[in-house]
């Protein structure tokens, strides 16, 4: 990597720790409109262990002032140790390592295919522009985009789990899950389509992306119109340019130049979205992971809020955070990779 | 519509062009009835200020008519190198994609904006080659194999001399399209001709006097300057040399010593491939300089066609003669035309200029005036002169 | 013979011409414009389509009786009741209005903020534009349904609180925007003359760049009003909307989510539900989408003199 | 730029590939699935090898079982610990019960008769196993009992499972209930202080190891079968003490044992040092716990090789689930059951009276500055802090609930009134005492005698909060209101549904100026409802500020007295004191229903059980 590039990684990199503290800080003044009571709800689920909330608000120090607890959850944090999740009952850290193959699966499958019909039916309908392709495809772009993803997921699920048994919830049916708890099946991964393929067990394979068509159906229908809507009017911009006019007039087909030129500089900002696209999966998935039963990330953090587990919601945004820098960075990389004008550094 | 035949030593004739475009405000007459007609290697300059149709008119001759206009009318007649004689505006897009760029090409104003930032100059010339010396390049990489004696029987050459052979008998070979498509073997089957291409593009760029080929062809547009990209654009034009070059403003963008370079170039290059020029500009100087006869254009047409020194010696068309006299000339008073380009959405009836004409008769309202001969090789389109119209 | 010699129109008249023609021109507009018009209609005059019972809060809906089992629709019950016999007809009539009230509020508000925010960051540069550009990045970084359910739990369940929950996770969105416009407009040249002319900076700031980045700010709100709605909704769905029984679509789909799958019997025993809310709230978004969609393509610079 | 369009073009092309095999299949299981109605695991028996033979059909069409030798649980709560000291919630509960076994175990259905488990005998007076009137009782330990972590039951694992269980004593943790009858206190620590209390003698001296038995010596007298009762539950499982050591146990040492008191996090909080029927396979935090059979369990092998309970949350998927026989038994919300009628496959067992009393309780001393209780003062726009201390309000309230509605349309009609505190199915429970019934005229009386006729005259406003989510309560409050303010213009009631987090700040800061919950049994022992529902210290009557000397005298009595029938008498006493005084009155014990496929066999109902008892069930068409 040249020098300069390698800089500014660096920088980039530095840029992490105000937002990461920024955001722990945020968090931190949510709790501060809590009573400790309420904080302690957390740790009694029946009305019978109701009576010892003093003790519990005690022993947890809930009570104490905000930046004792934030300065007690920094030193912990610096020795690698997120704290307890109540709402779990398992190390945060656990949590979250145990969680990430879940969301990470959905969002392996459905990023790439949302990016590559939004990039095809936004060239399409630049291309054939005020034509009836052009209104049709931007309608069901847009139809996808304003369906509320749960109840698509719901409905979904009625269909054909209900009406025709197929398509079950969960991540893998109940024998595959059977298979990989009994050791035999050893997981690499914890994505179990690529777990699957390393253990050249293909039933597992089939089972686990039979669980997946659904989910995927309503994740990329939903953010298709997000990509397609930018590639459509960078196109557009990009065929007003003078060079598509040189390029014809050197005697190019229509094919090549759409393909090899404007495409290719259309494609700038899409990858940027799509860079900001996988980060935001994180909060996109939290709806179609509890609707199909796929506990991931999102589904924790989203649980972990409504029950005010502070440490899993503090350990849940560093996560985000760094896949949100990270994701940044690999944007602007990929952006300095594809249009030779940008220099970084 | 006076659809004339092309005389023997004529290369190009435009017969009353006529372009629309269909807009919001309405529809813009860009181009009423321009005739226009080019002989071989002669250089043709087209003056007219910004908004008088000239680009459209170029752009027209390649059939690449910018959305949303429109050719209502007219033809374009080209004399093609088998001397077979063609109407751009009649031709389908096959036909069309064996003239663009081979039989004619085009240079543009703004050097920057013409090239792909995101493609090196090399692959940009290559395109333009690959389009139309495909055979000839593949014939000299077969050569070259051939040369190279100790390797006949490497596997890899053996491959590559295979698929030159298939693209030059039956290029739409099953198999060929399969090995195109597998990303490295595709390269390796082509090395040879990547070389003979690279060569080519070398020896075009050292003829427009750029220093350190080699460097400039892995380069990428902005990393040059003005005048180097506006060579690279003239090298992409000429790399097939073809028999018509349109030069629309190619200097206008860059600083004066660049802009003298560039047309020193361009006169010397038309001598090596005898193409002949159309050369647009609204710089009165430049047109003196370059070209051999100059056409004149107002609010979309041609209103005076004449050689160089005739027309600066003797311009009949008030508008001409206005337009010479706006020359700023050191020690006299700066002249100017009276009042503005027309909106050309309803332009003017009759003749197009007579809101600013000095000699504005009634006549000139109601008729539009056509292009008469009043001397040898001098036309021009005003009331004020009889004569019979040539074409 | 004299021509009628046009009246030169005010470039801002033209401007806004020009926009109503392309809308009346692009066929979705005309079909977003319609369903959000209509909504609107619905919305004023809700207290006429389903009069409220009198001396009671017209957001909650009238129940009869505690049935859990939802009925289909009925004469007295137009489009049947809900899970605890909610009418539906009055939940969907008075949910437009709660949506508009989200919806409108909400962007209403990101925008203003965004607007302080973004112009002081893109018009001072400098440290300024650094700290505020860190605030907007860190509410940017975290997933903004899960900040905004940590906010309404924080400000306990209800529509109030979603309203300031969505509020304070949509301003960055609309900072960031201006920002981008100002940083844009403050470098063309009208900008350095209204300084050289002395104008103060408020001035210049409302006067000259505000009206300049008016329309990319357009278009994002009227396509951010979709997507509020179904982030609302969505929160409903969560179990952390307005108490049940209140008109909002978000939470009637959230009442419905048990009855999708119907009796064993007729799997669609219970269509309309989850249905009719469904496909409101369906319309209402891609009434804006579309609207949204199609000013984006008039108001693009870009595109605009094709 | 070529790379990616090269590598963007290679990725369409696997993502497409995948998703066409994916829709082929499916397509592929649609089109076999017309063959065979119901099951989905067509695709599983296609492709895998270890397909398991299917039971042969010996009943007309009746769908072939799916995972035959698991049983699927797909309920709503998720276990917080595995570490039996630790649990009080019933989810853990449920699977500490089918992994680890206590010395003696409830015989079936039977709450009050008990069978011999780790112990070989129940003690009893006549077998000379309880001695000097009921203070020592001793355990004969049975020989060979294996664990699941390869060692063996000793006398020494059971004296260091109790023994670590009062060590530990968490804050909020069920082990109050052995620290009662063993030591005589309530906690380990002083509530006020948090400092210890109790001596390490004092806790080794309760449970001793003598040869092959284990003696308990208590520390005052506590009546044999509530001790049972206690001893028969997860909180006195018997922990391997090696294994509970290896993983970071308290090491069973008198030295540093403070250290290993109320501690942050469970010890053993995934570790299995059982010895029950059932081995834990693995935790999936959030998602599932799936147990397997422990071959050389003592008693035999269980039916079925695995058990797993499953956390679904969706009641739509869940229902899904159970209706293609994915999930054997469901947890069925009460609103959702006419969803279920007419399923075929499925078997409902209903009317299963559970060990629990909802009931409102009234707080008598509201906090001031409470939101809930409008202006604060008795001018028709709020109510006074003291408003329920006349007991004329709280018997107006009382009259003015309408039981018949709220059975019939809250619980569908599957429920019963009782007087309260103590629930139907507990000894010494009063069947013939009389209890409120629904009378406006009583009401209206009892209004007009509050505050000598103020309250009727100026009438007041106060506010019912329920925590969202749970209808019933909800619909309570609402029948409460509707008949109030048919009573008099003047009275106002409004109804708020808030999170659970509010709901307990506003309970236990006394703000509420009435709540409605229930309290679940911990034992099947009438001191169990008696002491929270009416003792000055207990859980709820402490929220309330009610407080009756002589209530506490009896309540006090009641649990130390070992003489059945001076039991019944207190009680009896306590249950009239309840009806008079009115400090809150019982609302309904509803009767449960199980819902299970009719291919699950072998299920039996013990209210005081947490959850499924794994090792009875089998899987078959009978």
């Amino acid at each position: 990597m040249s020098s300069n590039l390698r800089t500014y990684i660096a920088r980039r990199l530095i840029l992490l720790v105000p937002t990461l503290i920024g955001m722990t800080v945020l968090v931190f003044a949510i709790t501060q409109l809590f009573d400790p009571i309420e904080r302690a709800a957390l740790y009694i689920t029946e009305p019978r262990q109701a009576r010892f909330v003093k003790e519990i608000i005690a022993k947890y120090g809930l009570d104490r002032p905000v930046y004792i607890q934030y300065f007690n959850w920094i030193t912990q944090v610096i020795q690698g140790n997120l704290g307890w999740s109540q709402s779990l009952h398992m190390k945060v850290l656990d949590a979250l390592v145990t969680r990430f193959p879940a969301t990470a699966e959905l969002a392996i499958y459905s990023t790439p295919l949302i990016i590559l019909f939004g990039i095809y039916l936004g060239k399409l309908s630049a291309i054939k522009r005020n034509t009836v392709i052009d209104h049709a495809s931007r309608v069901v772009a847009i139809i996808g985009w304003s369906l509320p993803s749960f109840w698509l997921g719901i409905v979904l699920l009625a269909i054909f789990y209900g009406g025709m048994g197929v398509f079950p919830p969960g991540r893998l049916s109940e024998w595959a899950e059977a298979l990989v708890r009994s050791g035999e099946f050893k997981l690499y991964t914890g994505l179990y389509t690529i777990d699957a393929l390393i253990n050249l067990n293909f039933s597992v394979f089939l089972d686990a992306i039979y669980h997946l068509v659904l989910p995927v159906i309503t994740l990329t229908t939903i953010n298709v119109a997000l990509i397609m809507r930018v590639m459509r009017s960078s196109m557009l911009e990009q065929l007003n340019k003078m060079y598509i006019t040189a390029a014809r007039a050197r005697g190019l087909d229509e094919k090549t130049v759409i393909d090899r030129h404007a495409t290719r500089n259309a494609l700038i900002p899409v990858i940027t979205l799509s860079g900001l696209l996988a980060a935001g999966m994180l909060s996109g998935v939290v709806i179609t992971e509890t609707v199909f039963e796929f506990k991931g990330v999102g589904y924790f953090a989203a649980h972990a809020a409504t029950q005010l587990d502070i440490p899993a919601v503090l350990g849940f945004a560093l996560f985000a955070g760094i896949l949100f820098i990270l994701a940044n960075l690999i944007v602007d990389i990929l952006y300095a990779y594809i249009d030779p004008r940008i220099r970084l550094g | 519509m006076s659809n004339k035949p092309l005389s023997l030593e004529e290369q190009l004739k435009v017969n009353d062009l006529t372009v629309r475009f269909y807009t919001y405000e309405g529809i813009v007459k860009a181009v009423e009835k321009a005739s226009l007609k080019i002989r071989k290697g002669e250089t043709l300059g087209i003056v007219g200020e910004t908004g008088s149709g000239k680009s459209v008119t170029a752009l027209t001759i390649l059939a690449l008519t910018p959305s949303p206009g429109r050719v209502e009318d007219g033809n374009i007649l080209f004399r093609k190198r088998d001397s077979s004689v063609i109407d751009i505006l009649r031709m389908n897009e096959h036909q069309l994609l064996q003239i663009r760029g081979k039989e004619i090409s085009m240079i543009f104003q703004e050097p920057n904006a013409a090239l792909d930032p995101v493609c090196k100059v090399g692959e940009q010339i290559t395109e333009a080659i690959l389009a139309h010396r495909l055979r000839e390049m593949v014939e000299k990489s077969i050569e070259v194999i051939k040369k190279e004696k100790d390797n006949e029987y490497d596997l890899w050459t053996r491959l590559e001399t295979w698929t030159y052979k298939e693209m030059l008998n039956n290029p739409s070979d099953v198999r060929l399209k399969i090995i195109q498509k597998i990303p490295i073997i595709r390269d390796i089957t082509k090395r040879r001709l990547r070389q003979v291409i690279r060569q080519e593009i070398v020896e075009l760029l050292k003829l427009m006097e750029i220093p350190d080929p080699g460097r400039v062809i892995d380069a990428y547009p902005h990393e040059l300057s003005g005048g180097m990209q506006q060579r690279i654009v003239i090298a992409i034009a000429l790399a097939c040399s073809p028999l018509l070059l349109i030069a629309d403003e190619p200097t206008t963008n860059l600083d004066v010593t660049v802009q003298a370079q560039i047309l020193d170039l361009i006169n010397r290059l038309k001598e090596k491939f005898g193409s002949s020029i159309i050369y647009i500009t609204h710089d009165m100087g430049v047109v003196a300089e370059i070209s051999d006869r100059v056409a004149v254009m107002y609010a979309g047409s041609v209103v005076e066609v004449a050689p160089v020194k005739e027309l600066f010696r003797n311009p009949l068309h008030p508008y001409t003669k206005g337009l010479l006299e706006s020359i700023p000339r050191p020690g006299s008073p700066l002249k100017s035309i009276p009042g503005t380009v027309p909106n050309l959405v309803d332009p003017p009836s009759g003749c197009r200029f007579h809101p600013r004409c000095a000699y504005m008769m009634n006549k000139c309202k109601e008729i539009m005036p056509r292009l008469v001969k009043v001397s040898e090789d001098h036309y021009v389109a005003c009331l004020l002169y009889e004569g019979e119209s040539d074409d | 013979m004299i021509r009628w010699i046009k009246i030169e129109e005010s470039p801002r008249l033209k401007e806004t011409k020009f926009i109503l023609n392309r809308i009346r021109e692009n066929p979705l507009s005309l079909v977003g414009l319609a369903i959000v018009i209509s909504f609107a209609v619905i919305a004023i005059f809700a207290h006429i389509l389903a009069p409220p019972p009198p001396g009671r809060d017209p957001y909650i809906i009238p129940r009869a009786g505690y049935f859990p089992e939802p009925q289909p629709p009925s004469p007295e019950h137009a489009f049947g009741t809900t899970q605890g016999q909610y009418d539906l007809y009055y939940g969907i009539i008075w949910g437009t209005r709660a949506a508009y009230r989200i919806g409108v509020l909400v962007v209403a508000m990101s925008a203003f903020i965004g607007i302080a925010v973004g112009s002081l960051a893109g018009y001072y540069k400098g440290v300024i534009d650094e700290v505020l550009m860190r605030l907007t990045d860190i509410i940017l970084a975290f997933p903004s349904l899960i900040l905004a359910m940590a906010l309404v739990v924080a400000f306990g369940p209800g529509l109030d609180s979603i309203t300031l929950a969505l509020i304070l996770v949509g301003w960055p969105g609309y900072a960031r925007l201006v920002r981008g416009e100002f940083l844009r407009i403050s470098a063309e040249d009208f900008v350095e003359a209204a300084k050289t002319i002395g104008c103060s900076n408020l001035r210049i700031i409302i006067r000259h760049i505000l009206p300049n980045a008016i329309f990319p700010l357009l278009v994002y709100a009227s396509l951010d009003i979709g997507s509020i709605i179904l982030v609302a909704a969505a929160l409903s769905f969560l179990g952390l909307g307005p108490p049940e029984g209140y008109a909002d679509w978000g939470q009637l789909i959230s009442l419905s989510r048990n009855w999708i799958t119907g009796t064993a019997a007729n799997p669609f025993a219970y269509w309309h539900v989850y249905t009719i809310p469904g496909v409101f709230l369906f319309l209402f978004v891609m009434g804006w989408n579309l609207l949204g969609d199609a000013l984006r393509d008039v108001l693009d610079p870009m595109l605009r003199r094709r | 730029m070529k790379k990616i369009k090269a590598v963007s073009k290679v990725a369409a092309i696997l993502i497409v590939a995948i998703l066409i095999a994916a829709i082929g299949i499916s397509v592929g299981v649609y089109i076999s699935l017309t063959a065979q109605p119901t099951t989905t695991t067509v695709i599983t028996t296609i492709i895998t090898t270890t397909a398991p033979p299917t039971t042969p059909i010996t009943t007309p069409v009746r769908p072939p079982i799916k995972n035959p030798d698991t049983i699927i649980e797909a309920t709503i709560g998720e276990p917080e610990t595995l570490d039996p000291a630790w649990a009080y919630d019933t989810a853990s509960g449920e699977v500490i019960f089918n992994i680890y076994e206590t010395l003696i175990f409830f015989n079936r259905e039977k709450v009050d008769e008990f069978i011999p488990m780790i112990a070989e005998k129940v003690p009893t007076v006549e077998n000379g196993l309880i001695k000097d009137d009921g203070m020592t009782i001793i355990f004969p330990i049975r020989k060979g009992i294996k664990t699941h972590a390869g060692g063996e039951i000793t006398p020494e694992d059971v004296e260091y499972s109790f023994e670590r269980a009062m060590v530990q004593d968490r804050d909020g943790g069920p082990v109050w209930m052995l620290l009662e009858p063993l030591l005589g206190v309530e906690s380990t620590r002083d509530p006020e202080t948090g400092e210890i209390i109790v001596t390490f003698e004092q806790i080794d001296r309760a449970v001793e190891v003598e040869g092959n038995n284990v003696v308990f010596h208590l520390a005052r007298p506590y009546p044999i079968t509530t001790f049972f009762q206690i001893l028969s539950q997860t909180w006195a499982s018997i922990v391997d003490k090696e294994c509970a050591i290896q993983n970071g146990a308290w090491p069973g040492t008198e030295e540093d044992w403070q250290d290993y008191n109320n501690p942050e996090t469970p010890e053993l909080q995934e570790v299995d040092c059982g010895s029950g029927p059932f081995k834990l396979e693995r935790w999936e935090h959030g998602k599932e716990v799936s147990l397997v059979r422990f071959d050389d369990y003592w008693r035999g092998p269980a039916k079925i090789a695995r058990a797993v309970i499953k956390k679904v949350d969706e009641w739509s998927t869940r229902k899904l689930m159970f209706l293609q026989g994915d999930a054997d038994i469901v947890y069925v919300p009460r609103a959702n059951i006419k969803e279920l009628e007419g399923a075929e496959g499925i078997r409902v067992i209903k009317d299963l009276p559970v060990l629990a009393l909802d009931a409102v309780f009234f707080t008598l001393s509201i906090d001031p500055n409470s939101p809930y209780i409008g202006s604060g003062k008795l001018d028709g726009k709020g109510i006074p802090p003291d408003f329920f201390a006349d007991i004329n309000v709280r018997k107006a309230f009382a009259y003015a609930f309408d039981w018949n509605t709220f059975i019939e349309q809250a619980w569908l009609g599957e429920a019963k009134q009782v007087p309260g505190p103590i629930p139907e199915g507990l000894p010494f429970y009063n069947p013939d005492q009389p209890m409120y019934k629904f009378d406006l005229a009583k009401a209206e009386e009892y209004f007009k005698k509050a505050y000598n006729g103020e309250v009727w005259e100026k009438g007041f406003y106060l506010e019912i909060l329920y925590n969202v989510g749970n209808v019933p309560r909800k619909t309570a409050a609402e029948i409460l209101k509707e008949n109030i303010e048919k009573l008099n213009p003047k009275f106002k009631i409004y109804i708020r549904g808030v999170e659970w987090p509010t709901y307990l700040r506003a309970m236990v800061r006394g703000q509420l100026p009435l709540f409605i919950i229930g309290w679940l049994a911990d034992y099947p022992d009438p001191h169990n409802f008696v002491h929270p529902f009416m003792h000055s210290h207990g859980a709820f009557s402490a929220w309330q500020g009610y407080s009756n000397p002589h209530v506490d005298e009896l309540i006090e009595r009641g649990i130390s007295e070992t003489d059945p029938a001076k039991r019944k008498e207190i009680y009896y006493e306590l249950q009239r004191l309840y009806y008079e005084d009115v400090p809150s009155f019982a609302l309904v014990q509803n009767l449960g229903r199980h819902w299970e496929r009719d291919w699950v066999q072998g299920w039996y109902y013990n209210p005081i059980h947490p959850g499924i008892y794994f090792y009875d069930l089998s899987k078959g068409y009978t």
